[in-house]
This record gives structure tokens, C-alpha cells and sequence, in this order.
């Protein structure tokens, strides 16, 4: 009841725009460039079947599967930068010119190497993601107070102990930053992944749509995983929210 | 216990060692408290034990090994309380405990909550530190020092948030606990009759940059009450004390 | 090729790259696979769709792919400049069917009518080679144009009136589906102009793999020819075929676009003296000495090069 | 002299990596799909006069436009998300949303308003990189210190003061980070705006390339769009040095 | 100058108001120092006056209009420095000039160096404040406070880093400060000496929640040396609130 209110005007306002796109693209009058809402959301109620069984699990698989990987490989990456110099020194530049690769010039080189299946795609995502994850979560960890983690030290901490009660700790607020930005990008990046042939998945309908000028049949895949990516991003920054509590300010 | 060997430091981006040719020693279970005013290197020296700061020159011995091998040699309580801002009080004071890692969580919580009494901080075990006020979050940090459980105790100005009577209390407690357990304990104070009541002697910083400490023995026997700070001994050492202070302020 | 034997535990795989989603043009594959001529062939095909442009040529010249889909005049392009390791070993599709295409209402019906106008391309060399001769069989040339690159959309970048006319779109495709959408379109198309016929479809593969499986793919020819021969004899049935096998794969066709795309495509997958999968020498020589003509390529070379020495049969 | 030491063994890895890229591409012998090194530079010197004098400057200044605006435009959306929860309401999911729709699917919209021009080039380069610095750069203020903006109040500081002078300063570390993963998104986001046709830059020379299979080609301007990205990146990094120094733990 | 009607105040969290129902009144131009346990809630006072915090329910007045409406009408010094580690100590210093923006940026430096120089931090200008001492912060976070111009100040445990005799030197710079302009201080402290040597009258928070604040007038005139503390009456107003204070420990 409460929250409702509060969310009153945010939700007037999305309605208004919704509106609007509405007025516009009916004013436009060209379906097959920008259809109106109504007729996306009318495809999408017709075409409720293979989305929400075949195509949405497919590429929400993909989207979980190389967000995890990115999490994992990011994470990584940053832990070992920030632990060594020479490490960073070698791995960041490397880093940033992966990201300056456009996916269709290595997306033969993807093909060749894991075939048409799963990994290709799964590839991509990462390949999007796991850069603004380790970037972030490695400046979360320069972040990190040396203070405490002497003080610690003192306490006879390792390098390990330092890591889990200081750097963690310190770097939290950086890792959720990086994680609501990879969320949206995975989601993309399983999108244009499967453009590199698949047989499924919202993106792939998306542009199979496109080749028959079918504005609706465009957007409505897209509406999909706009929401998708927006509910994962609502989740995780109310795990922030729980995780972060410290910080509120008095 | 503790040995300076004409250590020397200086901080980058100044132009003069801060610390130069220190030597000084600390026996094994004695207590002293360092006196010196805002600014001369008290800190410092503390940084340099700790091992937080390396000599320039010199070398600093614990225990008659030098610091450079060694881990868990002495308990720092640093001028700032240093809380974890994310962890509730009674996870902060058990740090130590658990970088040991010997206890179970449930011991180690017992441990913290003993300790938060001791220093007066009963029911404030869950709370987080933003929640304290300046003086306990000071206690706290003293509690989470205690823990540490080294020979050596560093203890930079511990009391100096605390209103008088808790801070007596404090006192006594310290004392207390060092009688019973044989600590070597160095204590950064401004208070001269605190300095005065703890120590078996005072060190005076006896100027910027700091050559040497000047030792002033205590003459009250332990175990002390505060009255003895009432014998006409102990208040001409506290003049004596004030004495040398003001000299280094006009030299 | 150890396989041949029609128990079903030991098929030979084929992989089958498309130049590009499943549409009118695939049909005789579904159609074999459906009517188990594959099954017979001791075949297993399985259909993929390319990762980029260049996929149904390289994945089978890298021995990562059996057979592709590729373009005639893209695949001389390779072999000649890359000399890429490519075998052709046959036209699915007898006659180019990339256009020129306009909005009725610009009135671009001949060469001459490009003349300062915007024409958009997808940015290949080879759009810019064919452009040029339709302009030069009306007396012009390409500085009487604007060409400009419009990426991967042709479609959107006629409909949205940023170009007058683009080069790419295929008669079978674009032209139904934009006509469905309620647009009126005219169209030319390149044999009128000079451009020599070219194949705009055709089956390709690596040549070492041709050389160690040629059996292989004397089978699968072989299966594909028969299940040609169904669509011939079936077209409504081969498109419902196709109807029902992308939705079987949850994917919905428009039906009239694609029944208007069979009617197109049927007449020019066999032609009079050329019949399906057939390749000519001719043709090649003719489009090889064209290319090397307008500069796109450095050398010539002997269609034999290309073309897949397979035995020939009759369906 | 100095620098050149301590970078030897980052350089040494890198050679060696580039060593193995070679090796496995010519095991490959596939150059249309993975050239060596050495091919690339060959072409790279072989096509220097255009790469360098037509394409690197036209890619350069999309970007550079690109990525100003979406300083801007992030900046700015930061600003208002932390000034009024409203606005944080309604525009971040908006916000998120954008970030899952493929660059295809909009490609229209964009040709339909802008043309074929610079700026439909650099809407797809604001697309790609305004989102991770709003993002960053919105969690960097909310990181700013309550009380140090308190303390300011009472001095009687109205919301510029405190904006300037306390969530600023807070959010820099944030804003580094973002900006250095701005760049080489900003980069490959001009890329993918080229293909949304293009006269020139290096995604359109790449692409063009890729359809000569024409290998070396391809990847020849993508290694000059590493280069200039790290580049930058590294110019970045100095700067964060520079402008953080209050941060080094003593 | 300054009153409190009935002011309560709960932190959130906790289940019983910290301060509860407090009414009293600062005279304009008077001196108040506020004794009081450690926890007792004397800064949650001073945040409410300075309006971090919202009362519950009552009203606070400053120079007798409610502080809902104002600016700037008191400098505050957080018992933590709050220093701005980018900013070297002068711009920290200068912060309150630049925020009355009245002046540029050399006029500000050199009132800052001023500043610095009063509270003997001269030569620091250019340093980080991870560059200064405890102590040297505690004096800059001062020297900030000072310069916010306001006619009351709000002072927390300004002194409690410094040794005793940069403590003396400030305490007599502050009422020499504070006779010449004629300022309001509340001034929170855990030193009785302090306390009864620079107030006009102490206040002591008697017990938590803090109802009332008990008033002691200090009986010796101003302008006041240190000399005066050996006064009969000014020894037994101190020997009067440890008494206070001590009931409060045990109630
Ligand atoms: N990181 C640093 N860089 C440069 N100078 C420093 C640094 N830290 C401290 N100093 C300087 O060293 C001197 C001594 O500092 P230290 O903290 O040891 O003082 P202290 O005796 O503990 O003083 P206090 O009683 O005020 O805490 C000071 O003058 C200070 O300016
Ligand atoms: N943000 C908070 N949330 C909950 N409780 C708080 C908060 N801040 C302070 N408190 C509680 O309020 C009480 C008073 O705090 P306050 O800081 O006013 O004490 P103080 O009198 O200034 O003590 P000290 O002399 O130690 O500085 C303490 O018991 C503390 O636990
Ligand atoms: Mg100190
Ligand atoms: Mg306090």
C-alpha cells in the first residue's frame, strides 16, 4: 500500500511516456520501424507460446550462464591485478583492447573454435561483460583502506585475511555497481550473440523478425528482455541495499 | 622486551628525519607511558614498531629478534579508532580472535562481549560503530586491542575520549590486567597523572626531532592506588614532568 | 567415408552452413530430410545458420563446416585475391537475384533513372562494381551518383526515404516482404544491364575435404536433387513443409511472403539447359574474365579450379 | 631508462603472447579467418596513407563526439538521480532498458532521424558508453560522506556547495573507473556505428574487408582501435594518478 | 541566544528517547562547557542544535527564532576532525570563507595561514591532513570552526588530542578570542579543570536520557588566569561536579 504510493508518481510518469511512444508512433505511422506499444504488447500475447517457453529460457541460459563466467573470470582478473603490478601491467592493456574487437570480426574465430552451439554465444556475453566487472571491481579494491588492512597485519593477517575482512568489504559498493551494469550488458551481449547463428533465443527472433518487417515482432522480444534485465537489476540492488546497510548514512 | 637501535625515519616529502638515532629499550612486563607534545613523533614511533613505517636506519628488536620476520608481536591501537564500518561492534572487537582463528564463533563472541564489559560497553555488542559515540567507539577499539593478546601492547592516547570517571575506571582496569598478565605496554598519553599513576616510567619526547626519551622512573610501588598520586614524590615527578615538557617548547 | 550403409547407427554428418535464415530457397533440403532421402543416403545433416557473412565460405574451407551456401561472384573474389581453398559443387540458384530495387513512387524503373540520385549498398565491392555497370549501360557512371553504405539494413533505409534506390535486396526476399507491408516497388535486375548472369546461389565446400569424402558428398547431392524434384512436383506442399518446420522451431514465417518467394525462386533454381545443381564452365569463365575486367580481382584463374569434379547422374 | 626496466617484463609477456598469436595462426593457415601478426603489419604499412589520414580521424572524431556527450549526458543523469528520487525512479530503469535493446533493432529509428550522417554514428557510441558512467558515477555519489556534507551545511553551504565541493571530490574515484571503461566501449560503439553505413572509419574499412575476406584487412584497423583505446586509457590512468594523489595510503 | 523547549530526541533503533524533554537556555555571549559520561548523548545535542538531527518533538531557538528557517547561525566542530583528505589543511581551513564566498582566494589563504598560526600550525598550509598528526588535525578541524564566523559555536572535545600544554595555550587563545567577540560557546569536555576554567557556568548532563542539564556558575570573574583555579571556591565547585558526575555512574 505504502510502497505503491511512493512509486505513484514514477509509475505515472513511465505511464505517460508508454503514452506518448504511443501518440508517436502512431503519428509515425510506420509499424515496421516503430510499432506502438499496443501492438507490441498484442504480439506478444500472440506469440506468448514460443517466447516465453523456447525463446526467453534460451537466451536467459546463455545471459546466466556468461554473466557467471563474467563474474567469475572479472573477479578474478581484478584480484590478480590488484595483487600484482606485473600483473596488471601486462593484463589491463590486454584487457582494454579486447574490448575494442567488434564481435563480428572474431565471431569466426568463436565459430571455429566452439562450433554453433551454446559457447559461442556464451563467449560473447562474456566478452562484453567481464570488462566493466573487473575494471570496476579492481578500482573498488585500490579503494580499500591500507589502514585497516595494517591494522590487521598487525593482528598477524595474511594476505588472505587481509582480502576477505578488508578489501572484500571495501570493494563491495564497487562490485554491485559493476554488477548492475553487467546485468543489462550480458542480456545484449546474449542477444548479439546469437546472432552468430543460432536456433533460438529473443535475439535471434528479434532479427529473424526484422528480415520480414515485422516492427512488432521486433520490439516485443525486445520488451522482454528490457523486463528481464530490469527485474535482475531491481533484485540485485535490494541485495545491495540488505548488503550495504552500514553505509546508510545516520 | 622492546629495543630501539639509533633508528632513524623520515617522512617523504619532509626534509629532516623525524626520528633520528633513537635508542631507547623497554623491559620485559614494564610499563611506560610516552609524553610529548602534539606533533613530535609519538605516533611514529608507534607506526615504526608496528612495522607499518620502516626505519630508514636502525634496527628495532622484539623480543631481542628484529621485527622484519616476525607476525603478531604486539597489539597496536591506533590514534584513530579504525572500527570496521561494516562489521557490529562485537565482530570488531573479536578481529583478533579470529585473524588467530582458533575460537569458534560462538567462543569468539563470548570473548567479545567479556571484553565490551570490561571496558563498560554491555548491550552494545550488535550495534554498528556509526551507532557509538566518540568515546565508545575509543573503548571498543581498547577492547578489540585487548584481544589481540600480545606481549606487547602499543596503545596511542587510548583514553583520551573518555570523561573522567569511566577513564579512572579505565585506568585502574589497565592496570589491573597488566599486573595480572605481565604485558610490556607503551601508552601515548597527554595526561601527566595518568602518565604519572600507570607507568614504572614516563618517557619524555624531549624534542622534535625526537634523539632520545627521557626516562623518568615512577617511584609508587604496584600495586597502586590513586591516592598515592597525592605523595609528595609523585607530584614533584609531575612538576619535574611539566618542566621538561615546557622546555622543549621554548628551547 | 567408411558410411553408405543405411543403419541408422552410423550415419555420416553433414554440416550445412545457410547463407542466412531458412527460407523458399532451403526447401528441397527440408524436403529430403523430411522424405528420409538423407536417412537414405546415410546422411545426417544438421542445418546452421552463419555467424557473419563470410561463414557458408570459410567454416567449409577451414574443414569446420562441410557445405555452405555462398555467392558465385564472392566465391571467385576469394579464390582469386585469398585464394581461399574453395570447390563449388553446384548452383542452387541459376540466375543473379540481387536487384536494384526503388519505391514505386521515386519512378527509378531503368539505369538511367539513378542518374543524382542516392543509391544504398551494403558496402561490398562488388555492389559498387554492379552499380557501376548498370550506370554505364545508360551512358553514366558512379560520380553520378551518391553511393552510400547503409549497413545491415536495405529495407529500413528505402522505407525511411534516406536513399532513393539500394543495390542488394533480393527478388525473392525483400521485394514480397516489402510488398506485403503495403509498399509498391519497382525493381531491375542485372543480366539486362551487362552484368554477365551469375550464380546467386551455390553449394561450396573446402577442397580437401572434397578430395577425401567425395562419396560423401556424391550422396548428399544426390539426396538434395530428389528433394528438389519434391518441391518442383509440390510447391504448396514443400511450403507448408517450411511453414511448419519454423514453427516447429518457434519461429512464424509470414506465409504469403514466402509462398510469393517460391514462385519467384522455382523458375530460377532450374533453368532450360541447366538443371539443378548443374554448373557450367562458361558461366564462370565469362564472370572470372567480367571481375578481373572491372578490377575487382588480380588474376584469373581456370574455372576448373573451382568447380567440383563429382560423377555426374541424372535425378 | 628506469620505466623501461621495470616495464620489461610486461613488454616480454606481450611479445610473447604476440609470438604465440603468430604460431597458432600460421598453424591455422587460414589467414581469411585468424591472420599472424606479421600479416597485419604488413598491411597496416601497406594501407597506412588511408588508414591513418581518412579512416583513424573520421573513427577518432565519432568517438570523441560520442564519448563528450555521453559524459555529459551520464553526468548529468547521475546528478539528477542522486538529487531527487523521483527522477532515480523513473529514469533507471528507463536507463536499464536502453541498454538491452540491440543496436539492429533501433538502427532504423536512428537512419530514420539522423540520417546517415555523423550523429547517427554517435547515438550508437552515446547508446553504448552513457550507461556505465551514469551507473558508476551515480553509485560514486551516493558514496560521497553524509557528514562531511552536514559539516558543509551548517558553514550554511546550499546543495551546489555541497555538490561541488564533497560529492565531486567523492565520486572521482568513480568517475575514473568509469571513464576508463568508457573509452574503449566508446571506441567500438564508433565501430558499430559504422555499420550502420559509413563512407569511412575503421569499422566501415574492417567490415568492408571482412566481405573481400580479406583477413589481415579486417584486423589491421581493429589493431590500430586497440591502439588508440589504450592509448587513451593509458592517458586516463595517468591523469586518476595525478588528480587522486591525496588518495596513496602513506 | 540559545534555547531548548522541550526537546526530545530517539535514535532510531533504539527504544527510549536520548534526550528527553530537555529545556535550558544558553545567555548570549555566555560561556558553557558540558560535562557528562561517555555516551551520554552531548554530541547527539550538539547535532540536534546544529540540525543534523531532527528533534522528536520540541523546539530549538537560536537568537530566538526556530532553527528550522536558518543559516549559518552556528560553527560546529564534529568531535570527529572530518578533515577533507583532498583538500591540503588551508583549503580545509578555508572552507567556511569559501562557502561565504566573500572573498578571493589569496584573502582566504591568508586568513587560513592566520588561523593556522593561532592554533600553531604554521608551515602545514600546504599538507595533506593524512600528513598531520592527531593532534594537528584536532587543532586544523579548530581553526576551520573559528573561521565559520557565527556567534555560536559549538564545540566538541576540541582539546581532548592535545597535550597539556598546546591544550593550555588554546584554551587561553579561546577566551581571549571569546572575550573579544563576544561569542556563544558550548564547548563539550571530559576535563573538569577545563571545564571550570573556561566556562562562565558549567553544565553537567546529570544522567541519561538527559532530562535536565544541572547549572554550577563559575564563581571566578573574567578575564581570568590560570592562577585562579587555586581559588578556594573554584576548587570546591570542582571537588562539586566530580561529585555530580560520580552520582550519575551510580544512580
Ligand atoms: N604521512 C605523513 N607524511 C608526512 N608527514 C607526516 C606524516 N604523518 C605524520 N607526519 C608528520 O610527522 C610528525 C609527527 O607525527 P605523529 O603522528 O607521530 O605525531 P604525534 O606525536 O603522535 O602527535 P599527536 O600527539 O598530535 O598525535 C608531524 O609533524 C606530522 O606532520
Ligand atoms: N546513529 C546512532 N544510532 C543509534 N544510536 C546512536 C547513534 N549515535 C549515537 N547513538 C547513541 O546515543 C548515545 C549518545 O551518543 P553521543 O554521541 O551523543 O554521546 P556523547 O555524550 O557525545 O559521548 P562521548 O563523550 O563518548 O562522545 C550513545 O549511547 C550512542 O550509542
Ligand atoms: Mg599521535
Ligand atoms: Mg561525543
Amino acid at each position: 500500500m505504502k510502497a505503491a504510493k511512493r512509486n505513484l508518481p514514477a509509475l505515472a510518469f513511465l505511464l505517460a511516456l508508454v503514452m506518448l511512444w504511443q501518440l508517436g508512433a502512431m503519428e509515425l505511422g510506420a509499424a515496421y520501424i516503430l510499432p506502438t506499444p499496443a501492438q507490441i504488447a498484442e504480439k506478444l500475447w500472440q506469440l506468448r507460446v514460443p517466447l516465453f517457453t523456447v525463446h526467453l529460457p534460451a537466451t536467459l541460459s546463455v545471459t546466466a550462464v556468461g554473466l557467471g563466467i563474467s563474474l567469475v573470470l572479472g573477479l578474478l582478473l581484478a584480484v590478480c591485478m590488484d595483487a600484482s603490478p606485473l600483473v596488471r601491467k601486462v593484463l589491463y592493456p590486454l584487457v582494454v583492447a579486447s574490448q575494442t574487437i567488434p564481435t563480428t570480426a572474431i565471431a569466426p574465430l568463436f565459430v571455429l573454435w566452439f562450433g554453433y552451439g551454446l559457447w559461442s554465444k556464451v563467449l560473447v556475453t562474456i566478452l562484453i561483460t567481464f570488462f566493466p566487472i573487473a575494471i570496476t571491481v579492481y578500482d573498488g579494491f585500490r579503494s580499500a583502506s591500507q589502514e585497516m588492512a595494517e591494522l590487521l597485519q598487525s593482528y598477524g593477517a595474511g594476505v588472505g585475511a587481509v582480502f576477505w575482512k578488508v578489501k572484500i568489504p571495501c570493494a563491495l559498493p564497487y562490485f554491485f555497481s559493476a554488477l548492475k551494469m553487467a546485468i543489462p550488458m550480458s542480456v545484449i551481449g546474449a542477444a548479439i550473440g546469437e546472432w552468430l547463428g543460432a536456433q533460438r533465443g529473443l535475439g535471434y527472433f528479434s532479427r529473424r523478425m526484422m528480415t520480414q518487417l515485422d516492427g512488432a515482432g521486433v520490439f516485443a522480444p525486445i520488451v522482454l528482455l528490457s523486463a528481464a534485465a530490469m527485474l535482475c537489476v531491481a533484485l540485485v540492488s535490494l541485495l545491495e541495499r540488505r548488503v550495504l546497510r552500514w553505509r546508510d548514512g545516520g | 622486551m622492546l629495543e630501539f637501535d639509533h633508528v632513524s625515519y623520515q617522512y617523504p616529502g619532509e626534509d629532516f628525519d623525524i626520528i633520528d638515532q633513537l635508542s631507547f629499550r623497554a623491559a620485559p612486563g614494564s610499563f611506560h607511558c610516552i609524553l610529548g607534545v602534539s606533533g613530535c613523533g609519538k605516533s611514529t614511533i608507534f607506526r615504526l614498531i608496528n612495522g607499518q613505517l620502516v626505519p630508514k636506519s636502525g634496527e628495532i628488536r622484539v623480543g631481542g629478534a628484529p621485527i622484519g620476520g616476525q607476525k603478531r608481536y604486539c597489539g597496536y591501537m591506533p590514534q584513530k579508532d579504525l572500527l570496521f564500518p561494516w562489521r557490529t561492534v562485537w565482530e570488531n572487537v573479536a578481529l583478533p580472535l579470529e585473524i588467530a582463528g582458533c575460537l569458534s564463533k560462538a567462543q569468539r563472541r563470548d570473548r567479545a562481549e567479556q571484553a565490551l564489559r570490561d571496558v563498560g560497553l554491555e548491550g552494545c555488542a550488535a550495534k554498528l560503530p556509526r551507532e557509538l559515540s566518540g568515546g565508545m567507539r575509543q573503548r571498543a577499539a581498547f577492547a578489540r586491542t585487548m584481544l589481540a593478546g600480545c606481549d606487547l601492547l602499543l596503545l596511542d592516547e587510548p583514553f583520551s575520549a573518555l570523561d573522567f570517571l569511566t577513564r579512572i575506571s579505565m585506568q585502574e582496569w589497565l592496570l589491573d590486567q597488566w599486573q595480572r598478565h605481565h604485558k610490556t605496554i607503551l601508552f601515548i598519553t597527554h595526561d601527566v597523572e595518568e602518565a604519572v599513576f600507570l607507568s614504572s616510567s614516563v618517557l619524555v619526547a624531549a624534542r622534535t626531532p625526537i634523539r632520545r626519551l627521557e626516562e623518568a622512573h615512577v617511584p609508587a610501588p604496584f600495586p597502586r592506588t590513586r591516592a598515592c598520586l597525592a605523595r609528595p614524590d609523585m607530584a614533584a615527578l609531575k612538576e619535574q614532568l611539566i618542566d621538561t615538557l615546557r622546555k622543549q617548547v621554548t628551547p | 567415408a567408411a558410411g553408405g550403409g543405411d543403419a541408422q547407427g552410423d550415419l555420416d554428418t553433414i554440416d550445412v552452413v545457410l547463407d542466412w535464415y531458412p527460407n523458399a530457397v532451403h526447401a528441397f533440403l527440408y524436403q529430403a530430410e523430411a522424405k528420409g532421402y538423407f536417412a537414405q543416403e546415410g546422411l545426417k545433416v544438421n542445418i546452421l545458420f552463419p555467424s557473419s557473412a563470410s561463414d557458408p565460405l570459410t567454416m567449409p574451407a577451414a574443414g569446420r563446416a562441410d557445405i555452405g551456401f555462398y555467392y558465385q561472384e564472392d566465391t571467385i573474389i576469394a579464390k582469386a585475391n585469398e585464394d581461399v581453398p574453395v570447390k563449388v559443387l553446384g548452383a542452387v540458384v541459376q540466375r543473379p537475384i540481387s536487384i536494384v530495387a526503388a519505391l514505386k513512387s521515386k519512378g527509378i524503373t531503368v539505369p538511367a533513372d539513378l542518374v543524382g540520385k542516392r543509391i544504398g549498398t551494403s558496402g561490398t565491392r562488388f555492389s559498387e562494381v554492379a552499380v557501376a555497370q548498370l550506370l554505364q549501360s545508360a551512358g553514366a557512371g558512379l560520380e553520378d551518383v551518391a553511393l552510400i553504405d547503409v549497413g545491415f539494413d536495405l529495407m529500413s533505409a528505402m522505407t525511411t526515404g534516406n536513399v532513393d534506390a539500394t543495390f542488394g535486396c533480393f527478388l525473392n526476399h525483400e521485394i514480397p516482404a516489402l510488398e506485403e507491408q503495403g509498399f509498391e516497388m519497382d525493381y531491375m535486375e542485372l543480366p539486362d544491364y551487362g552484368v554477365p548472369s551469375y550464380y546467386a546461389l551455390m553449394l561450396v565446400t573446402g577442397a580437401d575435404q572434397l578430395e577425401k569424402n567425395g562419396d560423401k558428398y556424391a550422396r548428399f547431392l544426390r539426396a538434395c536433387r530428389r528433394g528438389f524434384e519434391e518441391m518442383k512436383n509440390d510447391p504448396e506442399g514443400s511450403l507448408q513443409l517450411m511453414l511448419s518446420n519454423q514453427s516447429a522451431e518457434h519461429f512464424p514465417l509470414t506465409e504469403s511472403v514466402e509462398r510469393r518467394s517460391f514462385d519467384v525462386l522455382l523458375p530460377l533454381m532450374e533453368q532450360e539447359g541447366a538443371p539443378f545443381l548443374s554448373q557450367d564452365a562458361a558461366v564462370w569463365q565469362e564472370n572470372i574474365d567480367w571481375l578481373y575486367g572491372t578490377g575487382m580481382i588480380d588474376r584469373t584463374f581456370d574455372p576448373a579450379e573451382v568447380m567440383a569434379d563429382l560423377p555426374e547422374e541424372t535425378p
